[in-house]
């Protein structure tokens, strides 16, 4: 199951829908709002989305785990618009019969949605500045300036 | 040929709006266009999106897509920066 | 915190224990009840263990993990007693400002508990049949049987 | 020396008790005893822990002890099967 919601994740329900008698192992990922990165004090984050292609993207996730891992029930939950210090942005749900699946799956599911799934993430900092944060273009801008030294 | 590019992110806020209308056509007149064409036309209609243009993903139809994938004007077309959602 | 208890698991209370705002990521993870083993039915389950030396060597897992991950919290909550299919015979949490930390820290917890912490399974299958699990006799018997084959 | 040996799981319900007396003495009348001589000296109170008795592990005082570890009447210690919680 997945969605993609303006409303608070609620983790609590997501957990119980993925249990079943038939696993022997849950595991929940939640992404949370976290106050510094890298000594940079952060305000509140607001996350946006092309919807469309989110929740296709989302629902070939769960489909390529369920044809990799041997899972019981999988959930993916990301929540878009504004977010405070401690909000989860994330959850992923995932339960198998062992738990080295369910590990793995849930592992390579949020390391594959922040490569994939067109969601962006805007950092409003507490000194007042802004910024959208793209992976690859500070990737490209760290090596610009390692060649500039 | 017009085709809709909506636009996400920071492309979003540097243009100033959801969606452009891009003016784009083939090598010849009976070519289909390409995202490449596009990205080419994207630049022509908003010159201030030349600073990112390099990194900038496409996606026709809810699927990635390369420069050289065809385009026509019943595709739904997005243009972004790479993804920074989780 | 660590914790051996006859009670359910209330693994959302523990995991918003976990939750902190120097946290980016909370790593779950439930070992349940399991009907099917191998083809073999499961009725119920029965833990038992070593209270003293299970509570030592719990806190000794969460020290450990905190000396080898970078982590923020941890919650080792371990129930005893008679369990039906589906219920949580264990819960882990961590929180962490990473992922990868949070995921490798929850699985080196479950992993490490399974081989040290003093508790035992018994079985009671559908059957009738009741046995007490014990991961090295059975391959010390495995062992046997492929000899004498 | 009598030392109380607690006894968990399968140990426990072969035995049909959860702790056992076992007498024991070191090498020489000096010598502590070890828990390679507590591990004899349970087989001799509880002769039908022999089939388990190879894989049977020690704990002194809430740690896992070889047996080359000494122990003494005020030790606390217990002994169990490989455990199988989780």
């Amino acid at each position: 199951m997945i969605e993609l919601t303006e409303q608070p994740i609620d983790f609590n329900a997501i957990t119980e829908s993925v249990q079943s008698n038939a696993a022997g192992a849950v595991v929940l990922f939640l992404g949370t709002v976290r106050e510094f990165t890298k000594g940079v004090q952060t305000d509140w984050l607001e996350y946006q989305a092309y919807p469309e292609m989110a929740t296709a993207s989302m629902s070939k996730l769960e489909q390529e785990c369920r044809d990799t891992f041997t899972v019981t029930e999988i959930v993916i939950s990301h929540r878009i618009g504004a977010l405070q210090l401690g909000d989860i942005s994330v959850a992923i749900a995932v339960s198998a019969p062992h738990r080295t699946q369910a590990f793995d799956a849930g592992r390579w599911l949020i390391d594959t949605l922040k490569e994939r799934v067109p969601i962006w993430k805007k950092e409003h900092f507490s000194d007042g500045r802004e910024e959208w944060q793209h992976p690859v273009i500070s990737q490209q801008q760290q090596q610009q300036q390692q060649q500039q030294q | 040929m017009k085709i809709s590019v909506l636009l996400f992110a920071a492309a979003r806020e540097i243009a100033g709006c959801e969606s452009l209308a891009v003016e784009v056509s083939g090598i010849t007149t009976n070519d289909a266009p390409t995202i490449g064409d596009l990205r080419a036309g994207l630049l022509h209609a908003e010159p201030r999106l030349a600073g990112i243009s390099r990194s900038l993903l496409w996606a026709v139809n809810n699927e990635y897509a390369n420069d050289s994938r065809l385009v026509s004007e019943s595709d739904s077309v997005a243009c972004f920066p790479p993804v920074s959602g989780g």
